[in-house]
């Protein structure tokens, strides 16, 4: 159906004072033939939104292409439903405060925008939800220890049926296991009694279906529509569920690695399970105890990381002995006492209690007569000590979580043909381990990717349970090492956002962090080549692959970033609202002026998070640069794909800059690699531009950051000088 | 039992401080504890924990507010953490013949800022009771808080010039001569009117001030005993 | 305003001054001070080393039980008695063993306090209790153009931090002094200690700190200290030309009683501005003020 | 009736979070927030540990995420003044204080320029001026003016800022207005305050101009900070040649803060890499008692003793001395490993000052609990009110997103049970 096309320009804030209003109403109404085009002194005012409504009803008017300020502001004064495309044409941050008023430039700069601004509109459609078939509501948890019952208790109270699986024949995981607790809440003094009883009473009481001494087979299907084989004794069954939170928990480090500690050498030298099961039993009397700290944590040979429970659970420990014997001398031997927050408080406590507490490394453990005799530099002191006499040496293990227990997964070596041929660099991918706990029917592996030292967790400091396999959310010691008190928070925390993905998958909508989204990739078949780069370079893994190689996408699992897009060399993959083609056109709609007029033109492809809000800033803070600049939003530098280059270098542009988020280790790509992939896909044409005689220094990519807006002039700047010193482009004259 | 030499006691009491310089930043030496390995024996600990406010010292997190924070820093030879820490390892002899407490003037500065609420220097008078009872007085200042006490209780007010004439009469001559420029001092006092000669009278309700302290101290001991 | 009072040994001997000072600056500002009868001494901080904490309480409490009859609160003009007094009435409020155990012991004199009574150091008095804009208003001889530095010293703040005043940079005493047209002297020593208990027994260690304290004191532009506490003052007054002997200073510097110079301010009698009293001359610094 | 409307009191990243999960998860929220802008604490930040990424960028997300959900409703300069009611059905009166701008204000900032009244600029801890019509920071949403109007009506202006405004978008006799609203559930994440350093008056601060606190040391380290970025002496805006950091400015402390506020260490473990990025070869010590890189932090903490050359000194810094002539500071400290007490100059002196809750200051109205340092019990109280992020424990960025997402569910069930 033909869109009812209006165009508004905004005369306010002083872009009617800059520009030539009469010229720019003329590529609306003459270039593109707009039927309706209007202009006010404040569109965002009472009477400008009024007069945009009134065209909407008595002219039908379904796409509206206002040409004012930024989109980032105003939003919720031009909102007109969501049948209602809104295509806004920035005159204000990104031409008229940041460029020359009454220029000819800046009047071309929004004279381009305007017509590119039209162009998207053309090229666009009101997506339509995708609506999973055989939909379910059930969450289901995976673990049955203290994270895995608050996840399920919590999804249950919020009404949503929940489905829980526990390796163990009993519930309780590591925590039922142990003889009391450390405190949860205020004062944070006292050991508590042990919660998991309650706990799993007030599970089984919310109706949680409980699945005992059970594995999962497989995982497969999307969110939605996850069917999960679960194995037990006598076979298996299938639970369709609609969202999953992984808590499968940790185990801790082998103490059998810790020979130099004692370990394995002398009986008592024990660990803190040990510890905790001999308190179970009733807590041994002894008179001499000591705890070592770090037993394998913060140990670049063991470990790398800190545990982080240790400190209170080796405190909780302590208390147990003094709580049996009240004269017992125990000691802690740490590097830190990390006891953060209130559990200060429970520091303060085992002190009060008698409990001494040395800083320092312990160098050597020896037994004569069944005692044990610690040596340890004692660092506060600047002296060496040698405490003997001790029944038991408790050792704080640490925790290693159970997603790094397993085989990396090895990266399958191509021979296919179509893959090879197009197959060069690769953006690095996480290691996948095989852990045996969702054993996923996934292209790209059975489990979570595994981040840092194998913990499934987020990458993402605003984000802790953002997910590279949608719907699936880690929680708990699984995810990252943390005590008792965060794995509960962290237990309901991951409930709700299986909750939410189950709610906006209903709606056909996507999860964070293009939330709302409602448009997902199409797949034009007839014309895949089985080249496999959409559903290797997916980072969320939401295409699979039949046997042939073709991509069977997954839409619900899929995050909206136009990844697979960029990556298809056919382009046979388009969303309703945002295609190879739209981008193409906007790319050809810019006015390309001849090279006598020494008016180069750069082109600029920018991450819609963080490159254009800070060209954005650069506008709010007046800041100016180069005129010669076109800006095209993307969702991501992932969806970069390489032929709008070419549309580009073919239109006469003479230089094309990527503003994509920085990489490496620290990406702040919410997509994970988006820009990384992107310059990967730019280093593969360079060669081919250096054959047409294109410099490839025309091409770039570059990382800003939201905060970079100070640095954006003079980087504008610095390229157009090195495209200055290359000359025009030579295609100019062929077009 | 270690007897420190009043020689010794007199030589830490001159301050050293802060006399090596490394570039512009100066720092000052604690006194090295020990070289060989020491044990960890709280036997002494516990004696010290049932002191009145004794048991705060188990607290005490080592941070070294203290050290930094006491008037008299540059010339105590263990500052309050490390003091806390010989008391748990058990190093009784050291703790008890160090000039530590004896340094403490009572100024309250730690005490304020201890991070863990220690009231340090009630530890310290504690310890200083508890060094006059098991006879560690060596160090001038343990004449002179006997001389303060027994000034006051027999009189139930003070007297500067009782006081003083006990104080030289328990640590002998010595420290008379050594004082010598005090006499200026004393002098220009007199000539201010500010030391009186004759003592002031009694009080009169001295007999009950007396059987107070005496009702106090058995209570002490009762509860010591508990 | 009626207060019970707390004179202390000093009053008697060392630190006349204070008392004939407070005496007439309390009369100036219509605060009548009633003495505690049959006080006693306090035990200062000396005494817990001896007899330990409870014992020492107790003793400077019998003080506290006798005010009680009379229903005032308790002001004294001596930093050390106000600590001792205030943290035993502390004990006494907020600890009820404390309170029970002590009572047992007062007992033994026929007395008895329940921890009803506030204890006050004069400088709060003037401060919180008469306010500044009356003093400001009492003044008769603006002490326009000295610069003073005002020596708060350590028991005062520090016995109940925050109580007061700031327990380690303590304001009161500057603004007090304005309030008398004096300027305060910038001096970051203002509650450091001046090592008072240590005189006899560890000299040294006094004059350093009091060295540190002069310097400071110097070195913001004061032409005069003055402080709150009869030990403070002893030990900057007295020791301050050992100081100049040990350290090859010259310090020239009197140090008065805060009240003095509110004596002087207000043109009270030259009784009353004691000065008499001084070891270090403070006419000469005060001769354009002092009638 | 159950009302399934869900209010959240604090628009920071814990109030944020919490009304973007319950909203995505399809409840109306409502986001009352007492600044002028939303994003709160982090928004002051310049970096987050330990990616070192700009706090704004998951703000943008998030901005967008409010921008595109319409059961997302929010109320800037706006306070809760009263609850009644119980689980499921709570009546809350919510004041709104004028910002003497209206929903005309294009934000085209000629107000500024026409302004004549300069005033302290809060958002950067005071150390530099703005005008008194002004917008809060460069990302601040909503992209909206606002008006200190006692600092006009202290410097007499009429409103200068009026006569130029062309969209009439000024309103000096703007009222504060209340407004009720009817909900099912209460997140209460108001946050925390840096703590008054002034208390802490062993460090100086406040009386020395080269001691400063960690807020300020992130306002200083942003490129939009008062000092555009660059960490100079406050004194004398000279370059750094040495700088101490001073670890537990009021935590772990009986005095002040009992708790500790687990982020400091990391925070100032961050801040040497600002130094460092800037000064290659200044001196950077940290004094600490215990150093607090919990979990996977840990790397960073090594990470940034490998490459930022730090000098880490176990003993709390006990004071701090300025020389008067130059502003230097002397850190006077026991190094306890080196068995010494040290005397240190310093250019600049950070306090790694801890985090007091608001509820220390301003209580929820509403039957509810607080501990010693006035942090909200969990639990107890009021059915209903649920407190998220750092007005329950002291909390790093990304544990208190997963507090307030957890927060968010409890939520939903007071909405779910109240029925």
């Amino acid at each position: 159906m033909e869109k009812k096309i209006a165009v508004y320009i905004c005369t306010g804030c002083g872009i009617g004072d800059a520009l030539d209003i009469d010229a720019l109403s003329k590529v609306a109404k003459g270039e593109f033939k707009v039927p309706i085009c209007k202009t006010d002194g404040q569109l965002c005012g009472p009477e400008g939104v009024a007069l945009i409504k009134q065209d909407i009803e008595n002219d039908g008017v379904d796409t509206v292409v206002i040409a004012g300020c930024s989109a980032r502001v105003n939003y919720d004064v031009f909102k007109f439903g969501s049948d209602k495309i809104v295509e806004r044409v920035n005159l204000r941050e990104q031409v008229i405060w940041c460029h020359t008023a009454d220029d000819e430039d800046t009047q071309m700069l929004a004279e381009d925008y305007m017509r590119m601004g039209l162009v998207k509109q053309k090229n666009m459609n009101v997506p339509e939800p995708y609506h999973v078939e055989s939909f379910s509501r059930n969450i289901m948890v995976l673990g049955g220890g203290l994270t895995g019952l608050t996840a399920a208790l919590e999804s249950a109270k919020a009404g949503y049926s929940t489905i829980l699986v526990e390796k163990e024949a009993e519930l309780g995981g590591y925590v039922g296991k142990m003889y009391k607790q450390v405190p949860m809440k205020p004062p944070f003094t006292d050991l508590e009694e042990n919660c998991i009883p309650n706990l799993v009473k007030a599970v089984e009481d919310a109706g949680v279906k409980i699945y005992k001494s059970a594995t999962v087979e497989n995982t497969a299907g999307a969110p939605g529509m996850f069917d999960v084989t679960i194995k037990q004794d006598d076979g298996t069954v299938q639970e369709r569920v609609g969202a999953i939170v992984l808590a499968t928990g940790a185990k801790p480090y082998e103490a059998d690695k810790l020979g130099h500690l004692g370990f394995g050498k002398f009986p008592n030298v024990i660990t803190q399970s040990m510890f905790e099961e001999m308190a179970v039993a009733g807590t041994p009397e002894a008179s001499k105890v000591a705890f070592i700290q770090c037993a394998g944590s913060r140990d670049q040979e063991h470990l790398p990381y800190c545990s982080a429970a240790c400190c209170i659970e080796s405190i909780k420990q302590a208390l147990y002995v003094k709580e049996k014997n009240d004269e017992a001398n125990v000691y802690v031997y740490y590097k830190d006492i990390r006891s953060n927050g209130q559990y200060e408080h429970f520091y303060m406590k085992a002190q009060q209690e008698g409990v001494v507490f040395v800083k320092g490394d312990v160098t050597e453990i020896t037994e004569e007569d069944g005692k044990l005799t610690i040596e340890a530099d004692d660092k506060t002191m600047g002296t060496t000590s040698l405490a003997d006499e001790f029944d038991y040496v408790v050792l704080a293990n640490g925790m290693v979580p159970t997603a790094a227990l397993g085989d990396l997964m090895e990266e399958e070596s191509t021979t296919d043909e179509a893959a090879a041929a197009c197959d060069e660099p690769k953006a690095s991918t996480p290691p996948i381990i095989k852990a045996n706990l969702l054993n996923l029917v996934y292209r790209q592996g059975p489990e979570l990717p595994a981040l840092k030292y194998g913990f499934p967790d987020s990458h993402y400091i605003c984000f802790p349970y953002e997910t590279r396999r949608t719907g699936i959310y880690a929680a708990g010691v699984v995810r990252a090492p943390m005590d008792m008190l965060s794995a509960v928070e962290d237990g309901a925390g991951a409930a709700m956002k299986a909750i939410q993905c189950v709610e906006v998958t209903e709606k056909g909508e996507a999860v964070h962090p293009r939330s709302g989204d409602m448009s997902f990739p199409e797949f034009n078949m007839n014309r895949c080549t089985q080249c496999k780069r959409c559903t290797e370079e997916c980072p969320f893994g939401a295409i699979n692959e039949d046997e042939k190689g073709n991509p069977l996408p997954n839409p619900s699992r899929c995050r909206r970033c136009g990844t697979c897009m960029g990556a298809c060399p056919e382009r046979i993959i388009s969303f309703k609202n945002y295609s190879v083609p739209m981008v193409g056109n906007m790319v050809k709609a810019i006015e390309m002026p001849e090279e006598d007029e020494e008016k180069p033109r750069i082109l600029i492809f920018a991450c819609d998070n963080d490159a254009i809000p800070a060209l954005d800033m650069a506008g709010i803070n007046h800041m100016q640069y180069n005129s010669w600049v076109r800006i095209i939003p993307l969702r991501c530098l992932g969806s970069l794909n390489l032929v709008w280059i070419n549309d580009a270098m073919g239109r006469g542009f003479d230089g094309v800059l990527l503003m994509g988020c920085k990489h490496g280790d620290d990406y702040q790509c919410h997509f994970m690699k988006g820009s990384e992939l992107a310059e990967i896909r730019l280093s593969k044409i360079s060669e081919t531009l250096d054959r047409l005689g294109l410099e490839s220094e025309r091409v770039r990519a570059t990382t800003v950051s939201i905060m970079d807006y100070d640095k954006i002039p003079a980087m504008l700047d610095e390229f157009a000088a090195d495209l200055e010193e290359l000359g025009p482009n030579p295609m100019k004259d062929f077009q | 039992m270690v007897t420190p030499d009043k020689e010794r006691a007199a030589e830490q009491a001159v301050p050293h401080s802060f006399k090596k310089k490394r570039g512009d930043n100066y720092f000052m030496e604690q006194k090295k504890i020990f070289s060989e390995p020491v044990k960890y024996d709280l036997t002494f600990a516990r004696e010290i924990y049932r002191l009145e406010n004794g048991s705060y010292i188990k607290q005490c997190m080592n941070c070294g507010l203290c050290t930094v924070s006491c008037a008299t820093r540059d010339v105590m030879e263990y500052p309050p953490r490390q003091l806390f820490n010989l008391i748990k390892l058990g190093k009784k002899e050291e703790v008890l013949t160090s000039n530590t407490f004896w340094s403490c003037t009572s100024c309250c500065t730690c005490k304020a800022r201890c991070p863990r609420g220690i009231p340090i220097i009630d530890v310290m008078h504690d310890l200083k009771k508890y060094a006059i009872e098991y006879g560690y007085t060596d160090y001038p200042q343990a004449a002179f808080y006997k001389a303060f006490w027994t000034e006051m209780s027999s009189r139930g007010k003070m007297f500067e010039g009782g006081m003083t004439a006990r104080y030289f009469l328990t640590r002998g001559l010595d420290e008379i001569v050594k004082a010598m420029d005090m006499k200026d001092v004393g002098i220009s006092m007199l000539k201010h009117g500010r030391m009186p000669l004759l003592p002031p009278k009694k009080i009169k309700g001295l007999g009950g001030l007396k059987k107070i302290i005496s009702k106090a101290q058995e209570l002490d001991r009762k509860e010591a005993a508990r | 305003m009626r207060y019970s009072y707390y004179p202390g040994c000093s009053s008697e001997a060392t630190a006349k001054a204070n008392a004939h000072s407070i005496e007439g600056v309390a009369k100036a500002l219509d605060v009548q001070l009633e003495e505690i009868p049959d006080w006693n001494c306090c035990g200062a901080s000396v005494a817990s080393g001896v007899v330990g904490d409870f014992t020492q309480l107790v003793v400077t409490a019998r003080n506290l039980a006798i005010a009680e009859t009379k229903g005032l609160d308790v002001v004294t003009g001596c930093s050390s008695c106000y600590m001792t007094l205030a943290v035993a009435n502390k004990k006494f409020k907020q600890d009820e063993h404390f309170r029970a155990k002590a009572n047992e012991a007062l007992a033994a004199a026929g007395l008895n306090y329940n921890g009803t009574l506030q204890v006050r150091q004069f400088l709060d008095v003037i401060i919180n209790d008469v306010g500044l804009d009356k003093v400001a208003q009492k003044v008769k001889k603006s002490l326009d153009g000295l610069t003073v530095a005002g020596y708060v010293g350590c028991q005062t703040v520090r016995a109940l931090p925050f109580e007061f005043d700031d327990p380690e940079q303590p304001v009161f005493m500057d603004r007090l002094m304005e309030a008398l047209g004096a300027t305060a002297a910038d001096f970051p020593m203002r509650a450091r200690c001046c090592g008072s208990s240590s005189t006899i027994p560890a000299r040294d260690i006094v004059l350093d700190l009091g060295y540190k304290i002069f310097e400071s004191a110097v070195a913001g532009g004061a032409q005069v200290i003055v402080t709150p506490c009869p030990m403070c003052q002893l030990n900057l007054d007295a020791y301050q030309s050992l100081v100049n002997r040990k350290y090859g200073t010259n310090f020239n510097i009197p140090v008065l009683f805060f009240t003095q110079l509110m004596a002087v301010a207000f043109g009270l009698s030259l009784e009353d501005q004691a000065f008499k009293y001084s070891i270090v001359s403070p006419y000469e610094a005060l001769v354009q003020y002092s009638k | 009736m159950a009302n399934k409307s869900i209010l959240v009191v604090g628009g920071g990243i814990s109030g944020i979070t919490a009304a973007l999960e319950a909203a995505e998860a399809g409840c109306e929220v409502f986001i009352v927030e007492k600044n002028s802008y939303l994003g709160g604490r982090v928004t002051q930040i310049n970096q987050y540990f330990p990616k070192l990424c700009p706090p704004n960028c998951g703000l943008e997300i998030n901005f967008q995420r409010i921008r595109n959900n319409p059961r997302v409703n929010f109320f800037t300069l706006a306070e809760v003044e009263n609850i009644s009611g119980q689980e499921g059905n709570f009546d809350v009166t919510v004041k709104i204080n004028p910002r003497y701008v209206n929903e005309n204000c294009t934000g085209c900032g000629k107000c500024v320029e026409a302004c004549p009244v300069e005033i302290d600029n809060t958002f950067n801890y005071g150390m530099n001026k703005i005008k008194a019509i002004h917008l809060a920071h460069d990302f601040a949403f909503p992209m909206k003016y606002v008006i200190k109007a006692d600092a006009c009506k202290e410097a007499g202006c009429a409103g200068k800022c009026a006569e130029v405004c062309e969209y009439k978008a000024i309103e000096p006799d703007m009222q504060p207005k209340t407004m009720n609203l009817n909900v099912g559930a209460i997140v209460w994440a108001t946050g925390w305050e840096p703590y008054d350093a002034n208390k802490l008056s062993y460090y100086g601060f406040g009386r020395f101009k080269n001691v400063v606190t960690n807020v300020m040391m992130e306002r200083m380290a942003a490129m939009n900070g008062p000092t555009g970025g660059k960490i100079v002496r406050p004194s004398d805006g000279k370059e750094i040649k040495s700088i101490a950091f001073l670890q537990c400015a009021g935590s772990r402390d009986e005095n002040h803060l009992k708790a500790c506020s687990s982020v400091c260490c990391l925070a100032s473990l961050k801040h040497a890499t600002y130094v460092r990025e800037q000064y290659p070869d200044a001196e950077i010590s940290i004094y600490y008692i215990d150093i607090r890189a919990r979990g996977k932090y840990e790397d960073f903490f090594i990470k940034v003793q490998e490459e930022a050359n730090i000098t880490l000194i176990k003993g709390k810094a006990g004071e701090i001395e300025e020389d008067k002539t130059n502003g230097q500071l002397v850190v006077i400290a026991e190094d306890q490993e080196a068995q010494q007490v040290t005397r240190k100059s310093y250019d600049l002196v950070v306090l790694a000052t801890g985090m007091a809750p608001t509820t220390a200051t301003t209580t929820i109205p509403a039957e509810m609990l607080y501990d010693e340092d006035g942090f909200v019990v969990p639990g107890v109280g009021t059915a209903g009110i649920v407190a998220a992020g750092c007005v329950k424990n002291p909390l790093d960025v990304s544990s208190a997103v997963r507090d307030a997402t957890a927060a968010a569910l409890k939520a939903i069930q007071s909405t779910v049970r109240g029925q």
